[in-house]
C-alpha cells in the first residue's frame, strides 16, 4: 500500500546495502533525484539494473557502490560515451563490475515476466549474435507445438525498483503520460518501489486506459518536482541536452568526476540543494 | 562548403534517405539514421510510418531528436506504447518493413558489432551495448546499415558479433531461424554496399559522386568486391540539401544538432 | 495497409468459407453490424473465437453457419443462457458444433501470443481443473530456470479478425478507448481484418498512450454508426440491457429465433435497415 | 417483505459484502459477488478497490453493472487496462486479495463447475464455462464463492471441476501448484461455510438467523459437517438494508436490476 514520504526515509528505510535495484526511466522519467539521495546515503554493493544506464549509473559506478550491472544499452545517448562506466569496465576503477549483458527486447521480456508473476520469459531472439556466449543466463525453450526453439529468460525481480512519474494523488495512486517506458513492469516486477512525481494532487484524472500504478502497488510515493533531471517530464520540462553534453567533460577524468560529485551531490542535503549548487558553479563560471 | 557542394555525412544522409518510401514502416536507430528517415519524412516520402524503440508510433519530429526518446518524438508521435509492447507486439510481431541501424563495426557479411573491442572480458574499449539492435537484425523485414567507412569500421572480423547479419554467408542467416531478409543496403559516405545475392557477401554498389573505387577499397578491412552492375549514386538535389539543412539548422537551435556520431540503434 | 471500404465488400472480400474468425468484443465494442452482414452473406462453415461469445455468436450457431467455436464463457451476460448455443450443444440442433474450450487467461494470453508473433503462450493455470482432460490443445512447458511447470496454449492466429471502435481517420488510423478488452491483439493476430468505427475524422487527435491500431496493421475500415449496438460504444451510446433480456425470449425456441433472423437479419440489406426493422416491429407491438 | 424483515438473498448479500474491507483488493464476479462487493464499498468499506476482469481498476458503479464491462464499471473507473494486461500484471502478478466467484455447482471441498451437467460431450445442461474463474481460483491470495443453497447446487460429486478449490483436501490444492489458500468462505443463503483447518472440507461455521441446522443440512447434496465454534450471522442492520435497497432501486431504474441469478465469473 502506497505511503507518501519524504524521499531521504523512503531511500533510507527501502534500498539496503547489497540490494539488487532498478532506477528505470527509457530517457524519460529518469529517476535522478531518487537515486542520487541513494549516493548520498552511500548505499552500497548495489546491482543495478537498467535498459539503458546512462548519467546516474555513471555515477554510482564512479563513486563505487556498484558491485554488479544489468543492461542493454550503456551511453550518453546523443553524446557519446558512460566515462566511469568505460573506466570501471576497462580498468577496473574504482573496482570491477560485474556485468549482465543483454538487449532490450530480452530485458522487456524479462521485467515484463516479473510483472506477471512468471518464472521466465520467451521471445524470438538471440539468433546468431554473441551475447548468449558471454551470459550463461540466456537459455532456450522449445515451443511444445510447433518445436521451434526460442530464447528464454529469467524474470526481472528487482528487490527495488524505482522511477519517477508525473503525478499522483493523496492516496498514492500514480499517473505518467508519454514515453511510459518499462516504468510499470518495473514497478510491479519488484519487491520494494519508490515513486518520485512532479505533483500531488487531489484527484488523479486519468485519461481512460491511461498508464495508471494503483495505490496498492506502489511503495513510497515521494514529491520531487523537477526530479528527472537533466532527463525530463512530459508536460513539465523538457531534456536538458545541454547537461548530457556536459557530462561528457565532468566523467572523462576521474578526479574531475569525484570533485563534481564532492561538491554537488555528497555535500548538499537534497535535489533541491543538489540544483542551487549547480546553478551558483554555472554563475561563477559566467563571472570568471 | 567544399568543393562538390555537400559535406560526405550529407550525401549519406540522402542516399540513405531515399531509400525509404510513402509505405515503409521503418524502426529507427538514432543519430544518422534517424537524420536520414527524417529527411525523407521531409522530402519525397512525407507519409513513411517511423516507429522509435522508445514506443512512439508515427512519430514526426521538427528536430532532430539527440536520444530516442526525446520529447520531440513522443509530443509529436501518433501514439506511444510501453516497452514491452513495443518489442513484442510492432517489432516481434511482425510489422516492421525495415530496421534503420547504424554500428561501430560491420564485417563483410554486414554483422555488426557495437559491444567491444578487443576480448569481452578485458576490452579495449567498452562500446554502448546492442540496446535494441539484436532483435530489431532478425526481426524487421529488411536491414539498412549506416555508417562511415574506415579500416576500423569494416572489419575482416568482428571482435564480437552483436546484431546477426548475413552470419557466414549464404544461407547462414536463415540458420539461425532469423526472420525477414537481413541488410540489404549499407549505406556508406563514400557509396552503398548490398550483399551478393547468393554469398551474400557486401559489394560496392553505388559509388557516390567524386569518389574513386580505390579510395573505398582503402577504407575497407577486407577486399571490397566491385559489383558488375555498380551506378552512380545520384548527385543531391537542391531540394533534398536544402530541406536537410533546414533541419539541422532548426536542430542545432534547438540545441539537439551537434554533429552526429553514427551510433548504434540505443 | 487500411482500405476504408463498405461493410458489404469488406466482408465479401476477406471473409471466406471455412474460415476461422474472432468477432471480438469484451461486453463493450461488439462488431454487431459486421457479423450480421456475414450471416446476410451466409458465410459458413466458420470457426468463431471469442472470449465471451454471445448475441451475435448464438445467431451464426442458429443459423447453422458454425462449424467449431473456440471460447471460454458463452452466455448471455446478467440474464442467462444462451439458447441456441445450448441447443447445438446439447441437441446438435441445426448442427452439432466442435468446441475447443479454454478459460479467459488462456485465450487472453494465446492472443497475445499471436499478436506477439510467437507460437505459443506461457501462464500459470489449468491448475487441477478438468479443461486439459477435454481439451488436447492445452499443454505443458517447463521453466529452465526453475522448473516449475507452467502452461502453454497455441497462438490464436485468426484468419479474420472483426472489431468494432470508436473512431478512425482517414487513412484508416483507428482509436478506442474504455474497455479495450482484446481488440488490440486480436487485430494484431489475424491475417486479414475488419474494424468499423463510429466515426471517421481528419485527425484522430488520440490522447497520450491511447490504444491506436496504425493504418499499417489494419486491414478494412468501415464506418457503421451504432455498429456495436446492442452493445455499447463508450462515449456514444449505452449497452441496450433490454435488448439483451429480449434476446432471451426471441432465441428460446427455434421457431421464434429463425422467424425474427428472417424477417430482420436476412431480409434486411444492411445494419441501418435492420435496425429500422426492429423499430417497426417494436411500434407493432405498442400498437398491439 | 416477510417476517424476518429481508429476504434470502438480502441477508447472503450483506453476510458476504461483511467479508470485504477498506484494503481489499478484490476481484468481482458477475451478478451476487458484483452486488456485495458494492455493498462493501457503499457502507462499511468505501476504499475498497474492486477490479472487475474487464480491465476495470477501482470501479466506483453507482448502479449495478448487468455485465462485467458495463460502461457504468469503465466510466467510473480509475483506469481500464487491456484483458491480456489484467491476467497477466494484475491477476497472476499476484496483486489480488480476494477472488470473488459465484457458482453453478460446489462440493465438499469448494471446488465449483459451472462447465456442464452430465457427461462432457453429450451434457444435459450446457452451462456458460469457466470464463476468468480457474485462474482467479488459483491465483488469488483467498478466493470467496457465492450461492444458494439447495441439492443441485452442493453436489456430494461435481461432473466438471471448472474452478479448482481444495481438490480432493488436505494438501491437495497446493500439490496443483496453486496460488493463495483458495476458498476460505462459501456464503450462502442460509448460512457461511469454511473449510475445515486440515481435511479443508466445507463446514457450517455460521448460520443466518432464524435458520435451523437440519434446513441448511437438508439443502446440502453431502452430510454436512457443523463447525464446533459455529455463530450465528449477526442480523443485518438498517443501514446496511437501506444501502442495499437503495443501490437496488437505482440500479432496477437504469434497467440492471433484474433479480440475479448467481452465476460464476463471466
Amino acid at each position: 500500500m502506497a505511503e507518501i514520504s519524504s524521499l531521504s526515509e523512503a531511500v533510507r528505510d527501502l534500498i539496503r546495502d547489497g540490494d539488487t535495484v532498478a532506477f528505470e526511466g527509457f530517457t524519460h522519467l529518469i529517476p535522478s533525484a531518487a537515486a542520487l539521495e541513494a549516493m548520498r546515503q552511500g548505499k552500497r554493493d548495489l546491482t543495478l539494473i537498467r535498459m539503458t544506464p546512462d548519467i546516474i549509473y555513471d555515477q554510482f559506478i564512479g563513486l563505487g557502490l556498484t558491485r554488479g550491472l544489468v543492461f542493454a544499452w550503456g551511453g550518453n545517448p546523443g553524446v557519446g560515451s558512460l566515462h566511469r562506466l568505460r573506466d570501471a569496465v576497462e580498468n577496473g576503477w574504482p573496482k570491477p563490475i560485474e556485468l549482465d549483458e543483454r538487449s532490450h527486447s530480452d530485458m522487456a521480456n524479462a521485467y515484463a515476466a516479473g510483472a506477471s508473476g512468471l518464472p521466465f520469459a520467451v521471445f524470438r531472439g538471440h539468433l546468431g549474435d554473441d551475447l548468449p556466449k558471454v551470459n550463461s543466463r540466456l537459455k532456450r525453450v522449445t515451443c511444445p507445438f510447433t518445436g521451434e526453439v526460442l530464447a528464454a529468460v529469467p524474470a526481472t525481480r528487482p528487490d527495488v525498483g524505482v522511477v519517477h512519474a508525473q503525478r499522483a494523488d493523496k492516496r498514492g495512486n500514480v499517473l505518467l503520460w508519454g514515453i511510459i517506458g518499462i516504468q510499470k513492469e518495473v514497478v510491479l516486477a519488484s519487491k520494494r518501489t519508490i515513486v518520485t512525481v512532479e505533483e500531488i494532487v487531489d484527484e488523479l484524472q486519468a485519461p481512460p486506459n491511461a498508464c495508471v500504478l494503483p495505490h496498492f502497488a506502489v511503495g513510497a510515493v515521494c514529491l520531487e518536482p523537477h526530479g528527472a533531471w537533466p532527463s525530463y517530464a512530459q508536460g513539465f520540462y523538457k531534456r536538458d541536452n545541454g547537461f548530457y553534453k556536459a557530462w561528457d567533460d565532468i566523467a572523462r577524468e576521474r578526479e574531475t568526476f569525484l570533485a563534481w560529485m564532492k561538491r554537488h551531490v555528497l555535500a548538499t542535503k537534497n535535489f533541491a540543494e543538489y540544483e542551487a549548487s549547480l546553478k551558483s558553479a554555472a554563475k561563477e563560471v559566467a563571472r570568471a | 562548403m567544399p568543393e562538390p557542394g555537400y559535406s560526405a555525412d550529407e550525401i549519406m544522409t540522402i542516399a540513405a534517405a531515399r531509400q525509404l518510401h510513402n509505405d515503409t514502416v521503418c524502426f529507427v536507430g538514432i543519430g544518422m539514421p534517424s537524420a536520414a528517415a527524417n529527411l525523407a519524412r521531409l522530402s519525397h516520402a512525407p507519409q513513411v510510418t517511423l516507429i522509435y524503440e522508445s514506443g512512439t508510433i508515427e512519430a514526426k519530429p521538427d528536430v532532430l531528436p539527440l536520444s530516442i526518446a526525446d520529447s520531440e518524438l513522443s509530443e509529436t508521435a501518433m501514439t506511444v506504447v510501453s516497452i514491452p509492447e513495443m518489442f513484442r507486439y510492432w517489432l516481434q510481431g511482425g510489422w516492421i518493413d525495415v530496421g534503420f541501424l547504424g554500428a561501430a563495426q560491420i564485417d563483410r557479411f554486414a554483422n555488426i558489432n557495437t559491444t567491444v573491442i578487443g576480448d569481452y572480458g578485458k576490452p579495449k574499449t567498452r562500446l554502448p551495448g546492442a540496446g535494441g539492435a539484436p532483435e530489431i537484425a532478425t526481426s524487421a523485414k529488411e536491414i539498412f546499415v549506416m555508417l562511415r567507412m574506415g579500416q576500423r569500421a569494416f572489419m575482416s572480423k568482428l571482435d564480437f558479433v552483436t546484431s546477426l547479419g548475413h552470419g557466414s554467408g549464404g544461407n547462414n542467416r536463415a540458420e539461425y531461424g532469423a526472420q525477414g531478409r537481413g541488410p540489404s543496403r549499407v549505406i556508406t559516405d563514400l557509396g552503398i554496399l548490398e550483399p551478393h545475392p547468393e554469398t551474400r557477401e557486401l559489394e560496392l554498389t553505388s559509388i557516390h559522386p567524386g569518389i574513386a573505387v580505390d579510395q573505398v577499397k582503402a577504407a575497407c578491412g577486407w577486399p571490397l568486391k566491385i559489383a558488375a552492375r555498380m551506378v552512380e549514386t545520384p548527385l543531391p538535389t537542391n531540394l533534398e540539401l536544402s530541406v536537410l539543412r533546414e533541419f539541422k539548422a532548426r536542430s542545432e537551435a534547438a540545441g539537439t544538432g551537434r554533429p552526429q556520431k553514427v551510433r548504434a540503434a540505443q
